[in-house]
């Protein structure tokens, strides 16, 4: 069987290396003419913004996004994008909005610290487990047994993939919380 | 969404109410398109003339918050005119059940239907709740629904249909809504038209609809039309809720909501001390044979996850002990959260990739709530109004105590995993880029903490510390020291799929323990077999990621596309497919068959919701609408807090002193969190002269919810630059107001700056006989991003009310009372 | 400086002052620059030209700068032969119908005075193709000040300036040098020969004559 | 037979504006800094960072409502285009066997005659680079066989690209489909454009869209005319002195008495 370069998409399942976008090998050959995405790995992934689920391409090399595009094999949109759709490229790593380290704003401060990842990963672990033993029900005024803390809240994610969603909401319910809501309910 | 976006252009006519799919789906435009240059008539209904009015062969102008009205008209319309589709509404819809003779309309009952307990005002009852007693179907002596096939006994739910609608004329319709006559004419024709067998039609719908304090009835009458017209089930047809963010879909199916744990099962409740009283209450039964009661399953979806929860290292009961437990009868939600906070109650909060200082209703007492916490940890990929509270505009940060957390994570390319779209489609997606700096995909961040936690509970003890310690959490490769720290959404994938934790014989075949589930139907109550969420069962299965499939090809020749990535449940693309074709399975449009039965074969076409055969096949075959107890789709609903059918009811704050439809002006059972004559931040002002403009809210295509992902785009800031308002020429005049003038907005909870777009595209509404006027603003604005010096305040939700729906407690964002004056805020 | 040179054989005199020579100059070269660059700006083919200034956009400049040269010098020029480039007299028509002697087969024209009736003729012309080339020049230069109408037009104008200017600078120079043996010394030195200036300017000549007394 | 064409059918536009972002997304295009002036259009005109953009215009229906018209407006890239003839530089506006007229800003020399000699007034001169610059039509993409950044991306198909023949045969089928009011524009005119519309509305109802664009009488007479002139003008002043100088030759002074008094 000829492996397109697609169907080895398929099959692998996973992102690959190719010449831009075009196909023959005549256009390969033109290829040389267009520096942007010639040789540049492409790897598919789906819109961060509304629900409509588009395809997008975003093509990288050496680990640097060169360009992203509608993916055009996609059922729903094939190949097109709108305004925030083709607007990905900027919030890439290119963007120098990104926050790229923790940060902490300490009680009555007027700024942000930059922190470690264990620093903060550390007081806000603590910080949970003081309130939720400080907050902790065994059981509620009817003498219900409910296991729950009132203390803590959590609202968001509809921007995580599902097994972020499926992990948070079950450390989120180990905890006890019961203040769980996101974007779903406004 | 029913049924999926390519859907959309087998469509006949297409109604796009309560949302504006050309600014924020504008992809969908590509598949209307198509059904349009097929020659499918294309309806906008809504208050401004937005980008997808600009493209419909009908247009119609409604007051916010008028939508039962609107919709109401359409039923009778439909039914006085005999254009519905009579086998599907008398075979598939419970328009046959017969109801309590005591149950009362609000014509009879004073605007409310019987049962409603409340205090009674000069506007009607308030914080009312009803007793459902006579909104109950008689029964027949073997327990099944008592039903009048003919429709005509006047307790039938049809009869009693017709009853309450028929109030709905178009004078009463035309007054309340603001349309003119002749076009709700144009289009109650043009939609009902779809009411023939092989024709279909399709809603559109988003925060148009639910931001109501009627959301959910809203929602209800399109349903009733689309039963009528035998628009479920069928390609080009459905209610199509158009979710506004990629992963909405599934992080609700995965419930990170307070009311449901994942496969949208109940969150426990006090009363329901033990598993087994918790399935006891929660699983319905039926007596009917042909019923498939499909939730009658629920005790095995809920054992499943407590496995998935917990696996082996607890039994079911104790697992199910370590779940929270909500009190009876309350609500957790969103409004209540901030009320909450803002009382001082909630110390710590995850604010974990959503800006509620921007997003949440009346935006004011949130950010009021978010100086009076103890901790905040803010995950995000931009900076944020939430995050950056302490430091925007009106806030004193030497005074505010909180500790807050910034974290920054991965972008959506930066990392592995799955999303759920609108039409329930779960992709998958690749890491395509190391996220920059140290920012970490959310799922690393997450384990970090579960593993801290469950150190801390190990070592030092605490509060119910087995919750906590005895989760499972492998999701990744092990480090020395069984530490996990990275985090595989294969493994995840895996879980949410399930596995069988013994070794299972399932009708004559052997499934070894640690084989991944095939689908739901082999989920077992015994704890047998895990699995998180039923829904996505058969979604990563010994034969690969089905998330990442990749096939282009549609044997189906309607768009069904069925081996390209994966669709819940069990991969079939258009939900109530079993109701797409008559009673022999042969579908009800010969030219775009979803499913169809042939004898040799069985079913074809896309997956069925059900394999059973066809309806005359009678005790081999089940009713249509599974998720039913009794099987059949629900005309008349029970369920529902407020009321079996619509009614219309004005929004909380509205420009009319009655509602002209009956003596109850707002919903009776709304949580009201105003109280007369106290002062605080739940004000309201309705029929009030300072506030003489009805105000919506919405999105536009550049810019995406608040804004947080896309304010720091300057493509898409170039695009629209500006916090504005839309007003009509008329407004503006009276107002003094030229376009491109700054103007604020204010309602009696806040005020807004904005630049104003006066157009012709707003028009004043003649509702009953009196000029009134509309703005629109748009929520994408904050104060962070553009122009954080001027540290100005520009979200819309500043302005609106914190009242919720009662079915949802969604808010009512998009119907208010403001004013507009010329010149800058303060 | 005494006008009666008499060292070097011929009698010179000096017919234009050290002012007017310099006005001249610069006016000559900017207008030659710009033929020079305007001509490689107007013909692709004649990209060679580029290659000489190194570049079309150093070209570009090298016409622009040319161009204020132009600009100053020509109102300098059009000041200082001002008087007598406009005066026409009836010598100057009988002049100009005998084609001042360089056409027909008589040479006997009348007596001119400093400017004969063709320099005065080439003295309009140059004034008018001066403020002509100017404005159109810099509203070329400088689009964004004014209106579209006046930039698009500008750019024929520009070119029915040159189709103007180009023949006739050529028989300028042409008459000033090789058609009029001697005559180029007034523009290098001033001074020319009094047989020059009896045949080119006799009536000048004894006005000068008669000064000189 | 590889001659493209681009076809914008406006009924079809939503005005999403993917197309604007998508262009600056492949041409690397930096964003402006704008402000809302009472519209959703921005920015508010083509400029050397904007090679597309919708144009937002509400015009009257005349039964009371409104109709909202998004053009999608870009460089028409002529057959005939007044740019190229008046471009003074060799080589730096050219056309591509596809037909698209681009600007090479390598070769710019920033004299701007392209602007005021487009009929459409599409290039754009940059005050930082001192370059113009316009769509390019995606030269690049369109070379390697891949379609403009701007049709990929949109979603309704309100541009499409293609063969110029199809593109032409569409764009007629499309506006007899539509009726009305509804016509072709750009096939014609300019030696037909290689970017062209099906309107809805007559020409003359969309803002900043000539009705008749042309190449103006001015630029014929200066390239068809007066240039030929000028070097004819030239030729003949040189080719007039050297006949009077071998028919006639030189007017030599004759010297008198008195003038040789050094000899």
């Amino acid at each position: 069987m000829k492996v397109s370069r697609r169907s080895f998409l398929k099959i692998s399942g996973a992102a690959i290396t190719a010449g831009g976008l075009s196909l023959s090998l005549e256009q390969e050959k033109a290829c040389a003419k267009t520096t942007k995405i010639c040789f540049a790995k492409e790897t598919v992934t789906i819109c961060p913004y509304c629900a409509v689920g588009c395809g997008i391409i975003v093509q990288t090399r050496h680990g640097r996004v060169v360009n992203t595009e509608g993916d055009p094999d996609h059922p729903v949109n094939q190949g097109s994008l709108c305004s925030k759709g083709s607007s990905l490229y900027q919030i890439t790593h290119h963007n120098k909005n990104r926050l790229t380290r923790p940060l902490y704003r300490a009680p009555g401060s007027s700024r942000w610290e930059e922190k470690s990842w264990d620093w903060v990963m550390d007081k806000i672990a603590n910080n949970i487990k003081k309130t939720r033993d400080a907050t902790f029900m065994e059981r509620n005024i009817l003498g219900q047994i409910v296991n729950r803390t009132e203390g803590i809240a959590s609202v968001g994610s509809a921007a995580m993939d599902n097994e972020e969603c499926y992990v948070y909401q079950k450390l989120l319910r180990s905890l006890g919380l019961v203040y769980i809501e996101h974007q779903a309910r406004i | 969404m029913t049924n999926h976006w390519i859907d959309l252009r087998n469509s006949d006519c297409i109604m796009i109410m309560g949302s504006n799919a050309a600014e924020n789906h504008p992809i969908s435009f590509k598949w209307i398109t198509k059904a349009m240059e097929r020659g499918a008539t294309l309806i906008s209904v809504d208050p401004r003339f937005t980008r997808t009015s600009a493209k419909a062969d009908i247009y119609a102008p409604l007051r916010s918050g008028t939508d039962i009205a609107f919709l109401g008209g359409m039923v009778k319309y439909i039914l006085d005119k005999n254009l519905y589709f009579e086998e599907y509404t008398r075979e598939y819809t419970n328009a046959s059940f017969l109801i309590n003779p005591g149950f009362k309309l609000p014509a009879e009952n004073c605007g409310v239907f019987s049962g409603l307990k409340g205090t009674m005002t000069r506007e009607g009852y308030i914080n009312g709740k009803y007793d459902k007693t006579t909104w109950s179907f008689q029964k027949n002596p073997d327990g099944t629904p008592r039903k009048d096939k003919t429709l005509q006994h006047p307790d039938c739910v049809f009869q009693l249909l017709k009853k309450h609608f028929s109030r709905y004329s178009l004078d009463m319709v035309s007054d309340i809504t603001g349309t003119p006559k002749d076009r709700l004419e144009q289009i109650y024709r043009a939609y009902s038209a779809t009411g023939k067998p092989e024709k279909s039609g399709t809603v559109m719908y988003a925060m148009g609809w639910t931001q109501h304090t009627v959301g959910v009835q809203n929602i209800r009458t399109m349903a009733i039309i689309q039963l009528l017209l035998g628009n479920m089930g069928v390609a080009g047809g459905g209610v199509n809720a158009l979710r506004g963010e990629s992963n909405v879909q599934g992080s609700t199916d995965h419930c990170l909501l307070f009311h449901i744990l994942p496969g949208y099962l109940k969150a426990p409740r006090a009363s329901q001390p033990t598993l087994q009283s918790y399935n006891e209450k929660n699983t319905p039964e039926t007596s009917d044979p042909m019923s498939a009661n499909w939730w009658g399953n629920y005790p095995k979806y809920s054992a499943s996850l407590m496995r998935a929860h917990y696996g082996l290292n607890t039994n079911l009961e104790e697992a199910y002990s370590y779940t929270p437990k909500l009190d009876d009868g309350k609500n957790y939600s969103w409004l209540t959260i901030f009320d909450e906070m803002y009382k001082g109650t909630i110390k710590g909060f995850f604010a974990w990739g959503q800006n509620p200082a921007c997003s949440g209703a009346n935006a004011g007492k949130i950010r009021q709530g978010l100086a009076r916490l103890d901790w905040l940890v803010n995950v995000n990929i931009f900076d944020n109004e939430t995050g950056s509270f302490w430091n925007g505009p009106g806030m004193e940060p030497k005074e505010i105590e909180t500790e807050v957390f910034m974290l920054p994570c991965a972008a959506s390319f930066e990392k592995e995993g799955s999303i759920t779209n609108s039409g329930r489609w779960m992709q998958w997606r690749y890491k395509a880029t190391e996220p920059p700096g140290e920012a970490r995909p959310d799922g690393e961040i997450i384990t970090g903490l579960f593993y801290r936690l469950k150190a801390l509970y190990e070592e030092k003890g605490g509060k119910l510390p087995e919750a906590v310690t005895k989760l499972t959490w492998d999701y990744g490769f092990k480090l020395p020291g069984d530490k996990i720290r990275s985090f595989d959404a294969h493994f995840v994938a895996k879980e949410i799929n399930g596995y069988f934790l013994k070794d299972v014989q399932i009708k004559g075949k052997l499934y070894k323990k640690g084989t991944l589930v095939p689908g739901f139907a082999y989920l077992q109550d015994d704890g047998s077999t895990s699995s998180v969420n039923w829904l996505y069962c058969n979604s990563y299965t010994e034969e690969g990621n089905m998330a990442a499939r990749r096939d282009t090809s549609d044997p189906s020749g309607i768009g069904l596309y069925p081996r390209w990535s994966w669709c819940w449940p069990l991969n079939r693309r258009v939900l109530y497919n079993r109701a797409s074709v008559d009673k022999d399975g042969q579908p009800w449009a010969m030219k775009k068959p979803v499913i169809w039965w042939s004898s040799e074969t069985g079913w074809n076409g896309d997956v069925p919701d059900g394999g059973w055969k066809p309806l005359s096949a009678g005790s081999e075959s089940r009713y249509p609408f599974i998720m039913k107890p009794d099987g059949y789709a629900r005309i008349f609903g029970p369920g529902l807090t407020d009321g079996p059918f619509p009614e219309h009811y004005e929004p909380l704050e509205c420009p009319v002193e009655k509602n002209l439809m009956s003596k109850q002006l707002v919903n009776p059972v709304i949580k009201r969190w105003d109280k007369e004559g106290v002062p605080d931040l739940d004000l309201r002002a309705t029929f009030d002269s300072r506030y003489p403009i009805v105000c919506t809210t919405y999105r536009v295509s550049e810019h995406w919810q608040t804004g947080v992902m896309t304010r720091w785009q300057p493509w898409l800031l170039e695009l629209q630059p500006e916090m504005f308002v839309e007003m009509s020429h008329d407004l503006a005049d009276i107002r003094g107001i030229r376009n491109g003038d700054k103007v604020t907005v204010k309602s009696v909870r806040g005020e807004v700056a904005a630049v104003a777009i006066v157009t012709s595209r707003f028009k004043p509404f003649q509702i009953s006989r009196n000029t009134t006027h509309q703005v629109g603003i748009p929520w994408h604005y904050g104060w962070r991003q553009p122009d954080p010096e001027k540290k100005e305040m520009r979200s819309a939700n500043l302005l609106t009310p914190n009242i919720g729906d009662p079915n949802t407690m969604i808010p009512e964002s998009k119907a208010f009372m403001v004013d507009v004056v010329k010149g800058g805020a303060k | 400086m005494n006008n009666r040179a008499k060292t070097s054989g011929h009698e010179l005199i000096e017919v234009t002052n050290t002012f007017e020579r310099l006005v001249h100059w610069l006016f000559a070269v900017s207008c030659i620059l710009l033929f020079i660059t305007g001509f490689g700006l107007m013909f692709q083919t004649l990209n060679m030209i580029a290659g000489f200034f190194g570049g079309y956009y150093p070209m570009k400049y090298v016409h622009n700068i040319s161009g204020l040269v132009f600009v100053a010098s020509g109102l300098f020029a059009v000041i200082v032969w001002f008087k007598e480039g406009t005066k026409f007299t009836v010598n100057d028509i009988e002049w100009l119908s005998r084609a001042g002697g360089y056409l027909w087969a008589n040479r006997i024209v009348p007596e001119s005075g400093r400017f004969n009736a063709g320099q005065k003729l080439y003295y309009l012309l140059k004034s008018v193709t001066w403020i002509l080339m100017s404005i159109t020049g810099l509203i070329i230069w400088f689009p964004f000040l004014f209106s579209r109408v006046m930039v698009s037009n500008s750019y024929w104008l520009h070119a029915l300036g040159v189709a103007v200017l180009a023949g006739s600078v050529i028989i300028h120079i042409f008459l000033g040098t090789f058609g009029n043996p001697g005559s180029v010394q007034s523009m290098l030195g001033g001074k020319c020969t009094r047989a020059w200036v009896r045949l080119q300017h006799g009536r000048w000549l004894r006005e000068y004559d008669s000064k000189q007394k | 037979m590889n001659e493209k064409a681009m076809l914008v059918d406006v009924s079809n536009c939503t005005g999403c504006r993917g197309c604007q972002v998508a262009c600056k997304s492949w041409n690397a295009l930096p964003a402006e800094q704008t402000r809302n002036h009472g519209s959703y259009q921005n920015p508010q005109g083509l400029s050397p960072y904007t090679y597309t953009l919708i144009r937002f215009q509400e015009v009257d229906d005349g039964r009371g409502g409104v109709k909202w018209l998004f053009r999608n407006d870009k460089c028409f890239h002529c057959t005939d285009p007044g740019c190229m003839k008046a471009c003074p530089v060799p080589g730096c506006i050219f056309k591509t066997p596809e037909g698209a007229v681009v600007i090479d800003p390598e070769k710019c020399i920033g004299c701007r005659y392209c602007y005021y000699t487009c009929p459409f007034n599409i290039p754009q001169y940059d005050e930082q680079t001192e370059k113009m610059s316009k769509c390019t039509l995606c030269h690049d993409r369109v070379a390697n066989g891949l379609i403009p950044a701007c049709a990929k991306t949109c979603p309704t198909g309100a541009i499409l690209f293609g063969n110029r023949e199809d593109m032409i045969n569409k764009a007629y089928s499309r506006a007899q489909e539509l009726g009305g009011t509804a016509s072709v524009y750009g096939d014609r005119f300019l030696g037909g454009t290689h970017v062209m519309y099906v309107l809805t509305e007559p020409p003359g109802v969309y803002a900043k869209l000539p009705e008749n664009p042309q190449i103006s009488t001015g630029l014929v007479l200066w390239k068809e005319v007066l240039k030929p002139l000028s070097i004819a003008s030239l030729i003949g002043g040189i080719g007039a002195c050297f006949l009077y100088y071998i028919i006639k030759g030189p007017k030599r002074p004759e010297f008198e008495e008195g003038d040789k008094s050094g000899e």
